[in-house]
């Protein structure tokens, strides 16, 4: 009970937080920062849903880039307007990660991992070299949403990041827990137990794609502008799985718990230190998934 | 005899690349029987339960369910269709409670219960079973005889019409080995079809209808248990050798 | 038919260098069962380690190569105690979490260190020695690569099959607990597997060092291409990294010289040929 | 453990908020990489920023006004980029952004600075696209030359040597991708062949393949846009495999500063936008200047440009303080402020490392910096001038000595 109260304080806080912001000097720099932030989150939670069922993918980078540069293309290109760009972007992420699914999901640990790292490097290299449609590496530019206002795009990023826990807790609570878990544990005997693992698996992949892509297209028009390097950056991936074990994996809270604290860590330090800050970013990493080996979420947790 | 068969196998065999695992098995089960597999370590046993529930595909022969082939489907299907099974190295879901292991069977077997059925389900199951006391424990720190009930609660759990028990009966003491006889038999007086692998013989004698005796992935002979441990090849391939040792 | 072999060698040399870069991530993945993000790291800290003592020591690479592989042997042991020990247990996440976090500090140490200075280089005199024979050309640094780089696989082969050290380490591969029992101590085992590991990986720094340079980034990329080359092998599987390198090096150089725009494909071709071996041989294409 | 990670976190928190006061101080924020690939770039600007500080404020500061530089670091990356822009111009208020680097950062915050406005003294970003995004921007101070001016320079370059074929080498980034973009229809315009054409990935360099296919093509000139590392790799490669085109010219932004002394360096050209060895007086002032601080030779022209970058928009503002400091009690309002920097900036003639610094429109934007190029060659670890020939130190080498032919 405690914590559902909790958890609403939270999500309301989240809420009003542009209202807070807006009395702060610099308004702009916290709310892109916490813009920031939220895109982290939700990414790291995609990442969580998806590892629940056993899968740690490398896909996201994929996703996220395939994302941005179909809104990017069809905006630009083919004059599309921005919200049916972002349509076409989640279909063709559906599809892409529906194939892909089928043929990776039955690999398991490192393999899967490197089939996926393999998936978001091939596209990265599709991107690159297909010039006629993509403008290869000089990028493309577009426009920007709701004409750049923060607030706005804060709130669209909010409402995303309200439904994208509201999948997380569903899954959390339905029947899918048990599913997720069991596949986790022991896919033959989840198998044998009458859960349809290949199914369930890539509806899973598919939904995390999505959201990945989703954020992907996002980045396209808040920047305005995007290139392959920075899309299809593995780091994005990278982050995303050091935000779940740093906050807590296998649940809602701890992959937002985990971005929160780690990109607030990278920001704070960042501005303060300067030269060298990813130096202290390591360690604290490191320090943590040492102590913390539950993440930050195990200092509440009974052993 | 003028019993139902349910559950048939028609010379199964498989192959692990050129290994022959298990080599034209053919049974019947007849409904509400319970028919025990007996024979020496790997003479293919746990081979042709994987082959019943579809963790592996034949490589040749047919698997009939109620007078269905069901030799294409999946584990899954065939979890759908009644058959239950336990694993003899027993495999809890380790992050899940007792109750939650159950109330998974419970979700996704014949039924598919709804999440607040399943719940309810599992709570009678876990009573039923005697694990009730245990049942917010995580399934791997069990004791050994409440992880044997477990396997068998989950698999109850799905509602199967056809359980395949792989050696429930191991490593237990006499007081636990006479509750688990009684168990079965009262799966079996519920209406469940058994079939089980073992290889404590007072245990066969008692609850068997029909013993299949296996060596080298084949089937060495068949029948009443009386019968089966009088034939020769038996006493030679199988009792021979594990009784003395 | 000049041009075809001179692809050949191309190709059969960068090979030496994929050969070198994975073979120590192969022990640490293969035996410790540890997945090490930070391997292409410490190979960095290994080409910085040469640099250095090249530039301030003047110490030839070639002699260093000892030293520098020691001391990056003794880092990964240092590595292994205060913090790898602790997550050998813990989930597969949680190790590339740890080795993460390791590969950043080291990374930007090395950015530190370098400054404004975009990238190392040093120039032994026999770094472009290179012969020419009937119009082909060979490089002696790489081809120097390719031996060493084959030396350590063979080298690395019999000791894991026929010493006892390689037997117990394989024996822990195969069953930690199991040989706790027989009187393996498998945190020694662990202990040595790891700092061998990344002693190599250093070792391999030590050899980019020559043919390349060095820069605080230049190791991530062989840390992807090495785990993609393990899978392609087979987990574990020494004899199928030879082959696996192989054939990738020599489809790199026919790519890059046969096909218009080959090279921009390659990195994208070179994953796609371990995406395709990955779904239709999960096991890896050279079983043992 | 724990109370320890809280004591430093609340340090660092309470750090943050507890910003300097603003007073008597010009303060600039500085926006450029200092973290990933690119940092070495960054440090280097930085170099020469603080060079440029220190210089100023030890003589006194801009009549008796310190100037402070907020460093922030853009992680070569748009969107971080957007956020460190929000946080210059909106939490600290500076007035001049300055540094760049990456133009898909230059080119990603655009629409951000838009917002503010504020004086940009821009040294990075080389792209026509970025070119693009500023062309309405009248408070826009690029220094960095546009890519065209390079590849013009380039191309007038190679037909004085009568060269016909050209094969083009390029790494697959933003600006090896760019540059070739836009060469490869200004050579052919000029009559050239375009014999090969291949991207790379800079960073893990296997040259051997592109070169066999070089070899095969056997053009007059080799020209590579590729980046500081790929330089020595490159040039092993050539010389292994036997590559003679009859000039070889690669053109990274910077050089490693062992490259001259190596003999495989013997005979390249290449386009510079600075060295040390540049004939003018403030080049050897600012090497002396350099030197003294840092111990070391300046490696890349992000030095100089960093340093020059402070010292331009210094002497612009110092104008503006001169006619303040004229009338006793004269006040401008920040908009006035503002446009008389930019006026100062505009009619600005200064002697710098690179040569004379004025600003001209160019095919986009209205005050454009630096546009000259030269041409240099390596003779016996020195770059000698070769072109354009008003400024040649020496003759340039052309055809270049087969290497067969050669002594080492």
């Amino acid at each position: 009970m405690k914590k559902k109260i909790l958890s609403y304080l939270g999500i309301f806080i989240v809420a009003i937080f542009p209202l807070i912001a807006y009395f702060m000097p610099g308004t702009k720099y916290f709310l892109q920062v916490s813009i920031d932030i939220l895109m982290y989150t939700i990414l790291a939670l995609s990442w969580d849903m998806l590892v629940r069922t056993g899968q740690a993918s490398f896909a996201i980078p994929g996703f996220y880039g395939l994302g941005a540069y179909v809104a990017a293309i069809f905006t630009k290109t083919l004059g599309f307007p921005i919200i049916f760009s972002i349509i076409i972007a989640l279909l063709i992420s559906s599809i892409v990660a529906w194939l892909l699914g089928y043929l990776t999901l039955r690999l398991k640990g490192m393999y899967f991992a490197i089939a996926t790292l393999a998936f978001s490097l091939i596209l990265m290299t599709l991107v690159i070299q297909l010039k006629d449609i993509t403008h290869g590496s000089e990028g493309i530019s577009t426009i920007t949403m709701f004409a750049g206002n923060k607030y706005m795009i804060y709130y669209l990023i909010f409402i995303t990041f309200v439904i994208v826990i509201g999948i997380s807790e569903y899954i959390q609570r339905s029947k899918y827990w048990y599913s997720f878990t069991a596949i986790r544990t022991n896919e033959q005997v989840a198998k044998v137990m009458g859960i349809n693992t290949v199914r369930q698996k890539v509806v899973m992949f598919v939904i995390s794609a999505m959201i990945a892509s989703l954020i992907g297209t996002y980045e396209t028009f808040i920047a305005g502008f995007i290139e392959p390097h920075s899309v299809f950056n593995l780091s994005i991936g990278v982050m995303a799985l050091a935000m779940v074990i740093f906050g807590g994996i296998y649940s809602t809270i701890g992959p937002i718990v985990g971005a929160v604290i780690l990109k607030i860590i990278d920001e704070i330090l960042s501005t303060t230190i300067g030269l060298g800050y990813m130096i202290v970013y390591g360690l604290i990493i490191v320090i943590t998934i040492l102590y913390l080996p539950k993440g930050v979420l195990g200092i509440w947790q009974k052993k | 005899m003028a019993e139902k068969i349910i559950l048939e196998t028609r010379g199964i065999t498989k192959y692990f690349g050129g290994l022959r695992a298990v080599y034209n098995i053919s049974l019947k089960l007849n409904e509400k029987n319970i028919l025990a597999i007996i024979g020496p370590n790997g003479a293919g046993k746990t081979t042709t339960f994987n082959l019943i529930s579809g963790v592996f595909p034949v490589s040749s022969g047919n698997i009939i369910f109620e007078g269905k082939d069901i030799t294409k489907t999946n584990p899954a299907e065939r979890c759908h269709l009644g058959i239950g099974r336990t694993f003899q190295i027993m495999q809890p879901f380790e992050d899940m409670s007792v109750l939650e292991n159950i109330t998974t069977g419970a979700l996704f077997g014949r039924h598919k219960y709804s999440l607040k059925e399943a719940k309810q389900k599992s709570l009678e199951i876990a009573k039923r079973f005697g694990l009730f006391e245990y049942k917010d424990f995580v399934g791997s720190k069990l004791p050994l005889a409440y992880r044997k009930k477990l396997e068998i609660a989950r698999a109850y759990a799905t509602s199967p019409k056809v359980m395949l028990l792989d050696e429930v009966m191991e490593g237990l003491n006499p007081a636990e080995a006479r509750e688990m006889i009684e168990t079965i038999f009262s799966l079996r007086d519920e209406g469940i079809s058994i079939i089980m692998i073992d290889h404590i013989m007072f245990t066969i004698k008692e609850l068997a209808d029909w013993v299949i005796v296996m060596n080298y992935g084949e089937k060495l002979t068949e029948g009443k248990y009386d019968d089966v441990v009088k034939s020769k090849e038996v006493i030679e391939a199988y009792l021979g050798k594990e009784e003395t040792c | 038919m000049n041009t075809f072999i001179q692809v050949l060698v191309n190709g059969i040399l960068q090979s030496g260098t994929y050969m070198i870069t994975t073979l120590g991530l192969a022990l640490a993945v293969g035996v410790v069962g540890i997945l090490n993000l930070a391997h292409g790291e410490f190979l960095m800290v290994g080409a910085f380690l040469s640099i250095i003592f090249y530039t301030v020591f003047g110490i030839d690479p070639l002699i260093s190569i000892l030293i520098v592989s020691l001391l990056i042997l003794l880092l990964g042991i240092g590595t292994y105690k205060i913090s790898l020990k602790k997550v050998l247990d813990s989930a597969e996440v949680n190790q590339l979490l740890l080795t993460f976090g390791i590969s950043i500090i080291l990374q930007n140490i090395a950015v530190l260190y370098s400054g404004s200075k975009e990238v190392m280089v040093i120039n032994p005199p026999y770094r472009d020695l290179s012969w020419n024979i009937e119009g082909i050309g060979i490089s002696f640094s790489k081809t120097l690569v390719f031996i060493i780089a084959l030396i350590l696989v063979i080298t690395l082969f019999y000791i894991l099959n026929n010493t006892k050290v390689g037997k117990s380490m394989r024996a822990v591969e195969q069953n930690r607990y199991g040989a706790y029992i027989v009187g393996i101590n498998a945190d020694r085992i662990f202990k040595i597997a790891f700092g061998v590991s990344v002693g190599l990986a250093g070792l391999a720094g030590v050899m980019l060092s020559i043919i390349l340079y060095a820069t605080p980034f230049i190791g991530f990329n062989y840390t992807l291409k090495a785990f993609a080359i393990i899978m392609m092998a087979g987990m574990g599987n020494l004899r199928g990294i030879l082959w696996s390198s192989l054939i990738l090096g020599i489809i790199e150089s026919a790519l890059g010289t046969y096909v218009p725009g080959g090279t921009g494909w390659s990195e994208g071709i070179f994953f796609f040929i371990i995406l395709i071996i990955l779904l239709v041989k999960p096991e890896g294409i050279f079983k043992k | 453990m724990k109370k320890f990670l809280q004591i430093i976190l609340t340090i660092i928190v309470v750090s943050m908020f507890v910003s300097c006061g603003k007073g008597n101080k010009i303060v600039m924020g500085a926006l450029i990489p200092l973290s990933g690939p690119g940092a070495a770039v960054g440090i280097g600007t930085k170099e020469g920023m603080d060079l440029a500080v220190e210089e100023i404020n030890a003589s006194g500061g801009i009549y008796g006004k310190k100037i402070e530089i907020i460093y922030e670091d853009d992680g070569n990356n748009p969107k971080q980029a957007i956020a460190k822009v929000e946080k210059l111009l909106g939490k600290d208020e500076v007035k001049y952004l300055i540094g760049g680097m990456a133009s898909g950062v230059t080119i990603g915050i655009a629409d951000t600075v838009k917002n503010y406005k504020p004086i940009m003294a821009w040294i990075g970003a080389a792209s026509r696209f970025a070119e693009e995004k500023y062309a309405d921007a009248d408070w826009f101070f690029h220094y960095h030359p546009w890519e065209y001016y390079n590849i013009q320079s380039t191309a007038d370059f190679f037909a004085s040597t009568g060269a016909k074929t050209i094969a083009i080498l390029f790494e697959d980034s933003a600006f090896g991708s760019g540059g070739s973009a836009l060469a490869i229809p200004m050579f052919e315009a000029k009559g050239f062949k375009i014999v090969v054409k291949e991207s790379f990935k800079s960073g893990s360099p296997n040259f051997t393949p592109l070169l066999t296919k070089v070899k095969a093509a056997n053009p007059d000139i080799l020209y590579v846009i590729c980046y500081a590392a790929d330089v020595i790799p490159l040039m092993n490669a050539v010389k292994e495999l036997d590559v003679n085109p009859k000039l070889i010219y690669p053109v990274p932004p910077a050089w490693p500063a062992e490259f001259a002394s190596m003999p495989i360096s013997e005979y390249v050209a290449q386009l510079n936008f600075w060295t040390p060895d540049f004939p003018y007086e403030e080049t050897k002032k600012f090497n002396e200047k350099f030197q003294k601080k840092y111990g070391k030779m300046p490696v890349s022209y992000w030095q100089p440009l960093g340093y020059v970058n402070i010292i331009s928009l210094a002497e612009a503002i110092k104008a503006v303080e001169a006619e303040l400091q004229k009338e006793a009690g004269k006040k401008y309002s920040d908009e006035e402020y503002k446009q008389k920097v930019i006026q100062a900036l505009a009619n600005q003639n200064l002697d710098t490392p690179f040569g004379k610094l004025t600003f001209k429109p160019s095919q986009k934007i209205k005050y454009q910096g630096f546009t000259n190029w030269l041409t240099t060659q390596f003779r016996k670890g020195k770059l000698e001038i070769v072109f354009p020939t008003e400024y040649k130190t020496a003759d340039l080498v052309y055809p270049a000595p087969k290497w067969k032919d050669r002594q080492n």
